[in-house]
């Protein structure tokens, strides 16, 4: 799929550039510090970064409407700021707070925003491709024109559910779009070792789906890809899949410790790929040093406000871990309420009162 | 009131829904060109055209996965499983997705899903056709299980079902699909989710049941009425939420349960109702709760022996007569 | 994947054609007498019929050593018959006797030969993949040069299985091989509406395995895509997939309406292609129309033998439906059996007494 | 005897069996390059080799697919889940082949497989990261279900499950890892399959538990030792076959009951043993069964809700005491 004109070209392709770039620096702020504060034990459960993969987050998010849909993966920080979240509402959630945007009931694994289509991070490796089939499929229902977008990895092209829905989504023609982060490793094994093939998008072909295969480093690769992309879904030309040939620059979760690959050969990638050192150099002739500067702390900056945001937020009660569960479990008119209270009247008693500190720790 | 098969009933209950409500659709294997294996589809593509019922692959796992990313984003998706088990085929979107997703996402989302899962023993399918799997779903919590008994059951359940927020397995027994049985004419009629009913009264023991296993309960009613031993039946309808207060009800009423079922009897849904009683209702019974549910066997093939296996009419008698008689 | 000698040539050629068309007689008057009988109500459950399919699997199964593994689907008859059981133990089985090869308990869709390496029929379709890919990656561990052939229909490659199956069976390098029976219909459903594409073989090449497409109409064919695959797969050449493009020319079940097609399109392909009718038209210059009738008088005096041998056959005793599931459950000082026995005391007093004859009717 | 973590039993158990069998083999994601994520692997793939001992795709279907199909043929593998809420993405071939295999086709198969399954709540791990699905093992027919309590059982049920020819489960809950505790040195000692061990005696109560749940019993004994009552604790090992011997012995000797587990609560194996005792054992209780188990909601993140949810240490020591001074 080869798009005729750059979306990099011109003041206009300065302009895009600066707003990808923007992106991608907030997410590598977020990420770092997601770090920091979940080895200092304020976030707990588990943290999968994104480091390395920024462009394909603000390349393909850069292109969707509010009202698109996307699903994520456990990795989906990166894809959920991009989209649109608050940093103030992740990182409350990683704080496991009420104010964050699952009132600290998702974490990390499951975060979601359906204010801004975020149909959530998954904790199941491939979980996103019904969603992202579903959502697609309302979207055709509904008579409207989004798009849903999955993100996904390699390791999750191996899963039952992968094939299944991509061919669902061509026979039925869905405005559906497949981003696969190739980023060389499913946890402690890489794809060398999982696939006999070097580029995934070679399966779209068994569905009759168009593919394209991008530079994953580039955001405006990804970027011109999915605007194709997404101008076919969203115009009845059906799904697309995009394979961007990415890396994952830190351990699978925080705290691996990485024993399937040599330092060197991250030293390697990054110091060529790095995605935000990579845009800066095309910017640099239209930006200076002190603009890119600007970037960082105006990320940093909101990163700060939003752990003091988090840490001023307070933990949920703990008699909301017996509710938010059915439709109707907060009416007292409703059977499952009323089981429900059952169950909080027995065990409650005996909850023992936790920290808002972690519990947290590598996987 | 009209008279109308299972399958009739299932089928209003579908036009009404789809009629009242554009975003409900529905999906499913070879539903629409022959009108479903049981006839309960039949006209449907008809009315509403294939955009809303879908024939599609053999997919299991994609049609309950696209069924959840549809019901979250604003459209009431039918799925149907064509036999109840192959929802093992699509065992992670039900169970790790539709059943957590609000949940785990802060009360952002509903999942307005409901599975159809024609299920249970019937000539000679086999042990892979045969399966009757509710007992895992009550155990599987941010799920709705219903499971009708009659025509009545089936239209209202069914309506209930998709009109419910919340993801809802509707099992419906294949044996039931030809069975006639009144149906309320209302076009709002639906069978509240929550809520047992009493199919008659009795004094000296009551059955707790629900779907097919209500028709063998109410045979074995009239043939001990006939000795003189008067029997209540109770028809759960809905699975979970359970109704505990209508159990405790009979208890506190005829102090003798047996509860019976067509689902392995091992960690089936009675076990559930025999603990809850023996937990919450321990004085208020004379007898052990007697339970009955199918052997720990994968349903044969032969005929004979598919017929050996599981609870009917004269063990469901005999288990309330011996109740009954003091002799458990 | 073409090779270069058919192996229809010559003497030894013929000799081939005529086991062939000897095993492909044996399938259809096999599935027809199952046809009839089971209208008459002999035979209980489902009965699928491959009436049209049978050179795929006389053509296979003539590669197969009787320690290869096949494992099959829901209409298995022919691959049962062609890989060595015999008609005796199928109809007594699919008339559910004690002298069943599954004693009974297993039926038409679930019918097995451990004793020829059929790993069974399955209700499940897509079931098979699984099995044969275990049974491959067992050959391997345990050193041998067995092969596994799994068997299965287009509707079954829309199922995750075959997808992380093929795959798992491409990296590995195991001695598998996928026969897809493109019968064109999945049940109601045509392939058509089900895939986009029409050669399915191209789902292949997202594994990395080798692909043939054959006529499935012609036992050569099959034999000959077979005889490379099973070569390969013997000597460590990994998995071959190969297509065979066939035609279902009865219902999907007995008694199917069969209204998601017009009767003459059955027509239409039978008198052109029964596999029986062409290769008889290929051997006609070997054989003489009476040794053509002698096949067939052969077939269906087996047949009739089998059935006679089912009708004398006992039903089983209703006790045994509470044992044969644990391997120690006929093991008085095995807790399990104490607990079938418990089972079986509890409900055997009120079987009813069921006659040997059918229950069954279409599904 | 000699003193190991419960990874360490596993271990000791996998590589003894690897040694004695050489067609015992291993397979599962991410297990042989950095030892598994407990460590519970570390070390085999150096002694036993890639072959042997084999990461995967991520291919749950696949994995257990191929483990049965593997079975069938003549090796013993140990399939590892990863996580045992992943078990639902292998749910049709656990259910509808491994279970079932043996008795559709008449008893000419054995599927000698065993499933590893690190479950349980721990460390905010989430809700599709945190379950425990047991009951739905042990309402299937065909399959066997064992829960290791501390390594002794680790390592002897382990062992067992691999030497056994039936589909084993077994259960290994994630916060068990670390724990150490003695294990026999014989390199023949295994735990057998359907058989429950008490852990110590007592007169007023009993609690009937497994897993990880059997050393919170064992804590809530010692505190309400210093009050005076006397607690008996049964850890059944084995779920499927169950040791209904055992528990009816229970009941007999101590007229009441306390069922504890992690699991959800409703439809929980609990319930399973709660409706048994009420059933077989009526005349033998002097006061309720009382169950306890998770609430009916997915696991939380939250630390603070993960922790409320389910009931440890003081919850089962409350229902005991109650039992004993006869408040319930
Ligand atoms: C169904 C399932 N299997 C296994 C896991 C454990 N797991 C979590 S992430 C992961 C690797 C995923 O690899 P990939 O899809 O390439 O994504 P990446 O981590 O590289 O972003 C695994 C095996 C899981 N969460 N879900
Ligand atoms: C998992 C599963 N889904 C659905 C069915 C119902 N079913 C039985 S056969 C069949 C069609 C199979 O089509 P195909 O694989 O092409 O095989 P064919 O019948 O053409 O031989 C269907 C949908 C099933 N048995 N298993
Ligand atoms: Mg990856
Ligand atoms: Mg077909």
């Amino acid at each position: 799929m080869a798009t005729t004109l750059s979306s990099s070209a011109g003041p206009a392709g300065a302009e895009r550039g600066l707003g990808l770039l923007r992106t991608m620096v907030r997410i590598r702020v977020l990420e770092e510090g997601i770090e920091k504060h979940f080895l200092a034990g304020d976030i707990p459960g588990f943290a999968h970064l994104s480091i390395g993969q920024e462009a394909v987050a603000a390349g393909t998010c850069a292109n969707l409407r509010r009202d698109d849909a996307i699903a994520s993966t456990h990795r989906g920080h990166g894809h959920t700021l991009a989209k649109g979240t608050t940093m103030r509402a992740m990182v409350a959630e990683l704080f496991a707070r009420t104010t964050g945007v699952c009132k600290g009931k998702g974490g990390s694994m499951h975060i979601a925003d359906f204010s801004v289509g975020m149909l959530g991070a998954n904790g199941v490796v491939a979980g996103g491709f019904g969603l992202v089939a579903g959502a697609a499929l309302s979207a055709v229902l509904r008579k409207t024109d989004q798009v849903a977008v999955c993100f996904f990895g390699d390791g999750a092209t191996n899963r039952g559910p992968f094939h299944e829905n991509l061919n669902l989504c061509a026979i039925w023609n869905l405005p559906a779009i497949f981003v696969l982060e190739n980023n060389r490793y499913a946890s402690t094994t890489s794809t060398a070792e999982t696939m006999k093939i070097t580029d995934v998008a070679r399966r779209a072909d068994g569905y009759g789906m168009p593919s394209a295969i991008v530079d994953g480093f580039d955001a405006f690769a990804v970027f011109d890809a999915l605007e194709t992309a997404v101008a076919r879904a969203r115009s009845g030309g059906g799904p697309t899949f995009v394979e961007c040939k990415t890396y994952r620059a830190r351990g699978h979760y925080i705290g691996d410790p990485e024993r399937y690959r040599r330092k060197t050969e991250v030293e390697d990638v990054m110091s060529t790929s790095d995605p935000i050192v990579r845009m800066q150099a095309v910017l640099s002739d239209e930006l200076s040093p002190q603009q890119f500067e600007h970037l960082w702390a105006e990320a940093r900056d909101e990163f700060a406000d939003a752990v003091a945001f988090a840490r001023n937020s307070p933990s949920p009660e703990q008699s909301e871990a017996f509710f938010g569960v059915y439709a109707g479990d907060r009416d007292p008119g409703d059977p499952v309420h009323r089981i429900a209270a059952r169950e909080r009247d027995a065990l409650l008693p005996f909850a023992p009162s936790v920290g808002t500190g972690s519990q947290g720790s590598g996987h | 009131m009209h008279t109308v098969t299972f399958s009739e009933a299932t089928l209003e209950a579908m036009r009404e829904e789809m009629r009242r409500d554009a975003t409900v659709f529905l999906m499913g294997e070879d539903i629409a060109k022959q009108g479903g294996i049981f006839g309960q589809f039949k006209g449907l593509p008809e009315e509403f055209g294939v955009e809303r019922v879908r024939d599609t692959p053999i997919s299991e796992a994609a049609l309950v996965g696209a069924g959840v990313g549809a019901a979250l984003t604003g459209c009431r998706p039918v799925v149907d499983m064509h036999f109840a088990d192959f929802i093992t085929c699509s065992m992670d979107e039900l169970v790790n997705q539709a059943a957590k997703l609000r949940a785990m996402f802060g009360e952002q989302c509903v999942v307005p899903m409901t599975l159809r899962a024609p299920d249970g023993i019937t000539k000679s399918a086999g042990a892979q056709h045969s399966q009757s799997l509710e007992s895992w779903f009550v155990h599987t919590p941010g799920l709705e299980v219903v499971v009708p008994a009659d025509p009545e059951d089936a239209k209202g359940l069914l309506k209930a079902a998709i009109r419910s927020d919340n993801p809802t397995l509707y099992f419906e027994h294949k044996a039931l699909f030809p069975v006639k049985g009144p149906v309320p004419d209302d076009d709002d009629f639906v069978v509240p989710i929550g809520k047992a009913k009493p199919m008659r009264d009795g004094t000296d023991v009551t059955i707790v049941t629900y779907g097919i296993t209500v028709t063998r309960a109410l045979e074995a009613a009239a043939l001990l009425e006939a000795e003189g031993i008067e029997v209540a039946v109770l028809n759960l309808r809905t699975l979970w939420p359970l109704d505990y207060d209508a159990i405790a009800d009979a208890a506190a009423r005829t102090h003798r349960i047996v509860v019976a079922h067509e689902a392995v009897r091992v960690g089936g849904v009675g076990a559930e109702i025999a603990a809850f009683l023996g937990e919450q209702c321990f004085d208020d019974l004379d007898g052990p709760v007697v339970r009955l549910g199918a052997a720990h066997v994968p349903v044969p093939f032969a005929p004979a022996l598919q017929e050996a296996m599981y609870p009917k009419t004269p063990a469901i008698a005999d288990a309330a007569r011996r109740l009954a008689r003091r002799e458990l």
